[in-house]
């Protein structure tokens, strides 16, 4: 890395965005973060925080504003040039391939990224062996997994693009707590990688637990961003609970 | 000239009862219908075969009546399914019809059709010229169905059938019976189609299996799609450029004389089918938007009802 | 005459099992029911003749060309309607292609005219077999049909366009974030489903005679037999359509000849009356 | 009467009418009626399912126009000027185009009519001008009703079919028959008298298996129909069914004869074209005979270009059609087709000398001679009905990738 | 006998699951008449699906819905309007091609006009509806502030308009419930305080609330009476003050509980 002035491993510049012809949902939100680092985005439901990410990997039309990957503007790329670029994205719940086997959910991950380096068979090498339990059930169904087991692959398969950052929405959803704990614990392998991580987050105790840093957002706006324990000493009930919109 | 013009009149007449009838089945309720000329079929036999029997008027209702019964069972069996498949049950229900019109020759004098059937006003038609009473006889039904049909389009039956096209679930939340109500769409346009069979029939005297196949289906879907989904006017504008284009190319080979005939009928109905795509588009929203309601209309202190 | 009538069926279901496939395949990844899988197939059938009769192309040859030519057919079809028309759901898409099968087939008309052809290939006598006659025809269609199932059938496993496919199927969006540009897989798809149907084109003349309306003639036992087999399942279409194939030429030993052509038409009716999943899944009620 | 007519039009319909884009597209080819021909209609077929048969009609009559206007024309010097609309195998479409020649072009005749349908959908449009209308098709139905004496057919009757067909399967010996038939009104209305006649010569017909135009295959009625092993097998198809069926009866094996029409076994050389020597051996065809054997015949094919021998069956019809009318004009010295039609019977009809070139033919007319004209396709003789007289049958058999002459039955 | 009067809709050990997952895992709790009832949770907690089992959007597999005091647990959707149920949609689902005032005049009940027959021959008869229609469709968009674009097409509304839209249309229906799924999503914040206004206007006037919501701000100022939901299950029960300061409430959406 060098030293003077990092690069961010992810940038967001003034972006907004919205469905359709509808309002804007992200509503000017600025972000830079640092390699190799955990960012938790937490905020209450409809604050527009699965749309943040939607927006950054490309799912939801930008109407203005920069998003940037390792200081590559990808803001006018499709999906999947911005996966080439550098930047996978878990999304939440169907976040696998039903009617693929294991295998082949992996193997789609990297196939059709032409030019991205580091995609090999070492990558998968290192990826499965920061998810055993995926590499010894190859030939299963992936519809057939249980909840954790389906998030653990959608993981390895965003990973194995040897992505720059790691864009997670809300991977303890519908997880019992016992797995939650375990994705999270993946979560920190996956940083310890190499990978900077978005981690949006509903539960947030979990992603504090595990977050560097992290930013509460409102209504389609950053409210607040601060270190992760020091968010951790909020009021976080309040964040809730808030009688003030 | 004006008699062939009159010719083209009539038969647009037909193409656009059947057009206002999957107007309101699919421009409106949303529901696709690939067995049009099914029920065109059933209404032209009807009143082929009841009309000697019965008088005109009577085998008219009867051919509305028994072509809105039939669509209606359709309709109680498939409704229910996704358009692609209410697609492909109404397509084959098509299909169904001919055979059974083809294959059933104690009633319907199969391949050899019904010939000499008797047009009502007959008598009338014969003293002043047989076309002109019934152009005057064609115009009367396509305006007295033009009129139910945008009466209803503009009636909260119409309105709720919209709203089942534009969302169901809504619909059905605000509690409207969202399957009744489709069932009724499909009724009356097959009623609708029915009579524009019987139009039909009445017209060429004369009927056969051959005469109801899908490139009725298609010329109906063109119109509504050219109209504009959902307008009653815009169908009639539709219903009448088709015929002017497959009419008005009739002469492209007076003046070109280098197709021949066969080029000439497939450039016709490659022509439709390539209107259809452009116009879904280019034009989605088709030639003449479709009727809303404004507030203004209804509410008494702004000047009272239309 | 019953287990000859069977045997036949397998063959015509054999005849209609790739169309279906292509169906079924098109149903899957882009959403929606072609209805120009009759039509693409009457153009199959005419590039192969041109190739064979004008050209002089052995059959083989001959089939190529079909395929390559529906391929392209198909392409064109996608860049100039569906794709402009996908993000306007499925029933949009329906029209357009009951358009875009109007445009083919009459393109047909407009080069070849209206007279049946055939292809420039000898018949044969009939193999007997315990009672039963089989032709050369019938082999040649039953390994094409059958090396066409398994390359498809490995094309959709084993390889990474066929993953994809599958994948676009399963969740478009979640495919794009995977990297997988929809547009090309749609447009691949294109050329395999043209590709089948140009083969399935081939057949068909080689079975029959060769006119603008070939097929669209076969357009309702292809849908019954998709739908069978559940709209979206390849494998499905498949069996669907072998069952579809015994069961309209079983058909004459009970209902008369006639009324042949209904039996698709029923079974299509009573499997979403009483099954709405087809043989293999796909919901076909709406939400 | 026409002007009472057209008033009463104008007046109800013209205010319908005024939107209507039709009117703008029909102006041009008004005008590009030239004063002084006379014009001739013709409804073929073009596209549909019986599309294959119209394109050899519409060479047959535009090649008599050629020849009548390079002789100097009709009723002194008028061309005849031809106009062709596309049925489009349909009654609707037919209807359209008849009302376009009657109406736009001012046909005295509306003559094709390859289809029953056709020829029935617009025959009341035709009547109601008082304008000829000529037949080509077989149905019964057209000809019975009112018909004001102008309507002609020039071909064979359905029910006259029939009865040739048993004939032919007497010549070959075969007693024990089956029908494989599709539905359509020319050839539904044949099986009935077939049966009859069959059961008359002491055959018996064990089974009517009938289908419907335009299936994906043919394969199990070809096996009811074959499968018992009848003697012959009466094949009633059109060209492209025939085509189908033909490879299926091939492929199966079948050792019954096949007995069937020229329309669909022969259609002027397209059948073996497309189904090849092999698949078309021994098959007996039957048609309405034209004068094989006349030197005007054999000159009507080598004008077709077509190779010789050919039996053209719709052609001629519509070759003879043309002739007629020119020829019944020329007789009544006018273009008013209620007058012309009287004098049909006067050139076509015994007693007369016989000709059958239509340029020398026009010129013995002119002359005052009492002609009987002879066409392309028939003798052209016609009963009170209209329907045509000393209708024979030809019966070919295609050996060796020809068709052979078998004999004739009346 | 108990003096506890019968809930007005009440949900007994519904269960529902979508493919091998529990959306709603015996679930038990009840509306009270005259109140608004709030409904919150965790994402994923059942909520919405819940809202759809007891307005007969979602079939549920086992357990009961009582409308006051009735077995409604079968009943298509369409029934519940004329029992006096109506609902509104958490992604608003507005009639796009409708104009807004069409969407109003498409609620009330019982329209005469909707039937074949009548749409044509008893015209006299619903126009004199849709005119009494019309004026309580005026009133009711003047109160929530849309009347001025009663003719532009709804589907240009913005979010909140929408959301105000669909309450409007459900008022139309003169429920004696309304169920609101999260009415503050996508809301600006002074159109949030006019939503309040109304809920409060309206249960004065006798109307029953649920309302399922996340804005924490709207339950508190709103609720009655919370129910608080977690994986497909009630969790706690309360007044808001009472839920609020409930430890499991807050683990429950934090993740640090059970």
């Amino acid at each position: 890395m060098s030293a003077p002035a990092p690069i961010a491993a992810l940038s967001a510049t003034d972006l907004r965005a919205g469905y359709g012809r509808g309002d804007d949902i992200v509503r000017g939100i600025s972000l830079d973060q640092a390699p190799e680092t955990i960012l938790a985005v937490i905020g209450p439901n409809g604050s527009g925080k699965s749309s943040l990410v939607k927006t950054l990997a490309g799912l939801l039309d930008i109407r203005a504003g920069r998003v940037a990957v390792t200081g590559r503007d990808v803001t006018r790329e499709t999906p999947a040039k911005r996966v080439a670029a550098g930047l996978a994205y878990v999304p939440q719940e169907a976040n696998v391939f039903p009617n693929l086997t294991i295998g082949e959910n992996l193997k789609l991950a990297t196939e059709f990224l032409r030019g991205r380096a580091g995609v090999g068979p070492e990558q998968r090498e290192r990826v499965l062996g920061l998810f055993p339990e995926i590499g010894a059930r190859l030939k299963t169904r992936a519809g057939d997994l249980s909840g954790g087991q389906r998030q653990m692959l959608a993981f390895a398969s965003a990973l194995l693009a040897n992505p720059e950052a790691l864009l997670l929405d809300e991977p303890s959803a519908g997880l019992s707590p016992k797995i939650v704990g375990q994705t999270m614990e993946a979560i920190v392998r996956v940083r310890e990688t190499g990978v900077t991580v978005l981690l949006v987050e509903q539960n947030v105790a979990a992603a504090l637990d595990v977050a560097d840093e992290a930013v509460v957002l409102v209504a389609g706006q950053v409210s607040l961003r601060a270190s992760a324990s020091d968010m951790k000493a909020a009021d976080l009930g309040a964040l809730f609970f808030a009688k003030v919109a | 000239m004006i008699a062939y013009l009159v010719t083209i009149a009539i038969l647009v007449c037909v193409a656009a009862l059947v057009g206002l009838a999957l107007n309101l089945q699919w421009g409106q309720a949303g529901l696709v219908n690939f067995g049009v000329v099914g029920f065109v079929a059933i209404g032209a036999y009807a009143a082929a075969l009841l009309t000697p029997q019965v008088g005109w008027l009577p085998a008219m209702i009867a051919a509305g009546a028994l072509s809105a019964a039939l669509s209606a069972g359709l309709a109680l069996l498939s409704i229910r399914l996704e358009e692609n498949y209410l697609a492909i049950v109404t397509l084959g229900f098509g299909e169904v019809v001919r055979l059974v019109i083809l294959n059933e020759g104690w009633l319907t004098n199969g391949a050899l059709g019904i010939p000499d059937i008797p047009r009502p006003f007959a008598s009338l038609g014969e003293s002043i010229g047989g076309d002109a009473v019934f152009i005057v006889f064609a115009l009367g039904l396509l305006a007295i169905v033009f009129l139910a049909l945008e009466g209803m389009a503009r009636s909260p039956f119409g309105r709720a059938l919209r709203a089942i096209r534009d969302d169901a679930t809504v619909t059905s939340a605000l509690g409207k019976n969202v399957f009744l109500l489709r069932v009724k769409a499909f009724a009356v346009g097959g009623a609708v189609m029915g009579v524009a069979g019987a139009l039909h029939a009445y017209y060429l005297t004369y009927i056969d299996p051959s005469q109801f196949t899908p490139i009725v289906t298609a010329y109906a879907f063109m119109a509504v799609i050219a109209g504009g989904r959902g307008s009653n006017v815009g169908l009639l504008v539709g219903a009448g450029s088709i015929m002017a284009l497959l009419e008005g190319t009739r002469f492209l080979k007076d003046v070109i004389p280098v197709i021949d005939g066969v080029q000439l009928s497939a450039l016709r109905l490659g022509l439709i089918g390539a209107g259809i795509v452009l116009l879904l588009i280019l034009r989605p929203q088709g030639l003449v938007p479709e009727p809303k309601r404004r507030a203004a209309d209804v509410l008494p202190k702004a000047g009272g009802g239309r | 005459m019953a287990a000859q009538l069977f045997f036949n069926g397998l063959v015509t279901g054999l005849l209609i099992a790739l169309p279906a496939l292509a169906l079924t395949i098109v149903f899957g990844v882009l959403k929606f029911a072609n209805f120009a899988v009759g039509s693409m197939l009457t153009l199959g059938a005419y590039a192969a003749w041109v190739a064979n009769v004008q050209l002089g192309l052995p059959l083989f040859g001959a089939a190529a060309i079909a395929a390559l030519t529906v391929a392209g057919a198909g392409l064109l079809a996608d860049q100039l309607a569906f794709e402009r028309l996908r993000a306007r759901g499925s029933i949009t898409l329906l029209v357009a292609s009951m358009g875009v099968s109007l445009v083919i087939e009459n393109v047909c008309r407009f080069f070849f005219g209206n007279a049946s052809r055939g292809f420039d290939v000898a018949l044969s006598r009939p193999i007997r077999w315990e009672g039963i006659r089989i032709n050369q025809e019938q082999i040649t269609i039953a390994i094409t049909v059958a090396v066409c199932l398994v390359l498809v059938d490995a094309l959709l496993r084993f390889t990474p366009l066929g993953r994809a496919m599958r994948a676009v199927a399963d969740n478009a969006s979640l495919a794009a974030v995977r990297g997988v540009e929809r547009r090309t897989i749609a447009r691949l798809t294109w050329v395999l489903v043209g590709a089948l149907l140009g083969l399935a084109g081939v057949l068909a003349g080689l079975d029959r005679a060769i006119d603008p309306l070939i097929g669209w003639n076969y357009q309702i036992p292809i849908f019954a037999a998709a739908i069978l087999g559940g709209l979206g399942s390849p494998l499905g279409a498949v069996a669907g359509a072998l069952v579809i194939g015994v069961a309209e030429e079983m058909s004459a030993l009970v209902i008369p000849t006639n009324y042949r052509q209904v039996v698709s038409f029923s079974v299509i009716l009573a499997l979403l009356l009483f099954r709405a999943n087809g043989l293999f899944g796909a919901k076909a009620a709406r939400k | 009467m026409t002007d009472a007519k057209l008033v009463m039009n104008r007046r109800s319909v013209v205010a319908g009418l005024g939107a209507l884009p039709v009117a703008a597209a029909l102006k041009t080819p008004a005008l590009a009626q030239a004063a002084g021909d006379v014009p001739l209609g013709l409804v073929l077929p073009f596209s549909g399912a019986t599309g294959a048969y119209g394109p050899a009609m519409k060479q047959a009559a535009e090649l008599v126009v050629s020849q009548v206007n390079g002789a100097g024309g009709i009723l002194g010097g008028r061309n005849v000027r031809l106009f062709i609309e596309d049925s489009e195998t349909s009654a609707t479409a037919s209807v359209a185009a008849s009302k376009k020649l009657l109406e736009v072009n001012k046909v005295e005749l509306v003559g094709g009519f390859w289809g029953s349908p056709e020829a029935l959908a617009a025959k009341p449009v035709i009547l109601a001008a008082n304008k000829v209308q000529m037949l080509s098709c077989a149905a019964n139905a057209v000809t019975e009703g009112e018909t004001k004496g102008l309507i002609f057919r020039l071909q064979a009757k359905s029910s006259q079919w029939g009865p040739a067909g048993a004939k032919v399967m007497q010549k070959i010996g075969a007693k024990k028959v089956t029908i494989l038939a599709q539905q359509n009104p020319f050839i539904v209305a044949m099986v009935e008298p077939f049966k009859a006649e069959m059961k008359k010569l002491g055959g018996e017909v064990m089974d009517v298996v009938m289908y419907n135009p335009d299936q994906a295959s043919y394969r199990a009625e070809v096996e009811k129909a074959f499968g018992p092993e009848p003697d012959a097998v009466f094949v009633l198809p059109l060209l492209t069914d025939m085509v189908s069926i033909s490879k299926e009866i091939f492929r199966g094996g079948f050792t019954s004869k096949v007995v069937s029409l020229g329309t669909g076994a022969d259609a002027e050389g397209k059948f073996l074209q497309a189904v090849g020597p092999e698949v078309a051996e021994g098959i007996y065809h039957l048609q309405p005979s034209p004068p094989i054997d006349s030197p005007s015949y054999a000159r009507f094919v080598k004008q077709m270009g077509a190779p010789e021998g050919t039996v053209f069956l719709f052609a001629g019809n519509a070759w003879d059609q043309i002739c007629i009318t020119a020829l019944a004009m020329e007789h009544a010295k006018t273009q008013e087709a209620a007058v012309w039609a009287k004098s049909i019977r006067e050139v076509c009809n015994p007693p007369g000398e016989e000709v059958d070139d239509i340029v020398e033919a026009l010129k013995m007319v002119r002359d005052g001679k009492k002609i009987n004209f002879n066409g392309a396709g028939c003798t052209c003789d016609f009963d009170e009905k209209g329907d045509s007289l000393n209708r024979s049958f030809y019966v070919q058999l295609i050996k060796g990738g020809k068709n052979t002459p078998f004999g004739v039955v009346s | 006998m108990s003096a506890v009067p019968v809930p007005l809709l009440e949900a007994r050990c519904v269960a529902k699951r979508y493919g091998g997952l529990a959306a709603l895992d015996g679930c038990s709790l009840s509306l009270r008449a005259g109140e608004v009832t709030g409904l919150i949770g965790p994402n994923g907690a059942g909520k919405s699906t819940l809202l759809n089992a007891m307005t007969g959007l979602v079939r549920a597999d086992a357990g009961t819905v009582l409308l006051d005091g009735r077995d409604v647990t079968a009943l298509p959707a369409h029934r519940f309007a004329a029992l006096g149920v109506a609902r509104t949609f958490q992604i608003v689902r507005e009639l796009g091609s409708l104009t807004v005032f069409e969407n109003l005049l498409l609620a009330p009940r019982r329209q005469s006009g909707e039937g074949v027959a009548a749409s044509l021959f008893a015209r006299r008869k619903w126009w004199a509806q849709e005119s009494v229609n019309a004026e309580k469709a005026k009133a009711l968009l003047e109160r929530v502030g849309l009347f001025r674009l009663a003719d532009q097409p709804s589907g240009g509304l913005s979010g909140g308009q929408k959301k105000l839209l669909d309450l409007a249309r459900a008022l139309l229906l003169e429920p004696k419930l309304i169920l609101l799924d999260e009415p503050g999503a996508g809301v600006a914040p002074p159109l949030k305080i006019e939503l309040i206004r109304l809920v409060r206007e309206l249960k004065a006037e006798g109307v029953s609330f649920g309302l399922v919501e996340h804005d924490m701000h709207l339950v508190g100022e709103l609720c009655d009476h919370v129910h608080v939901m977690a994986e497909g299950r009630l969790l706690v029960s309360g007044t808001f003050e009472e839920v609020a300061r409930d430890r499991r409430v807050v683990d429950a959406y934090l993740g640090v509980a059970a």
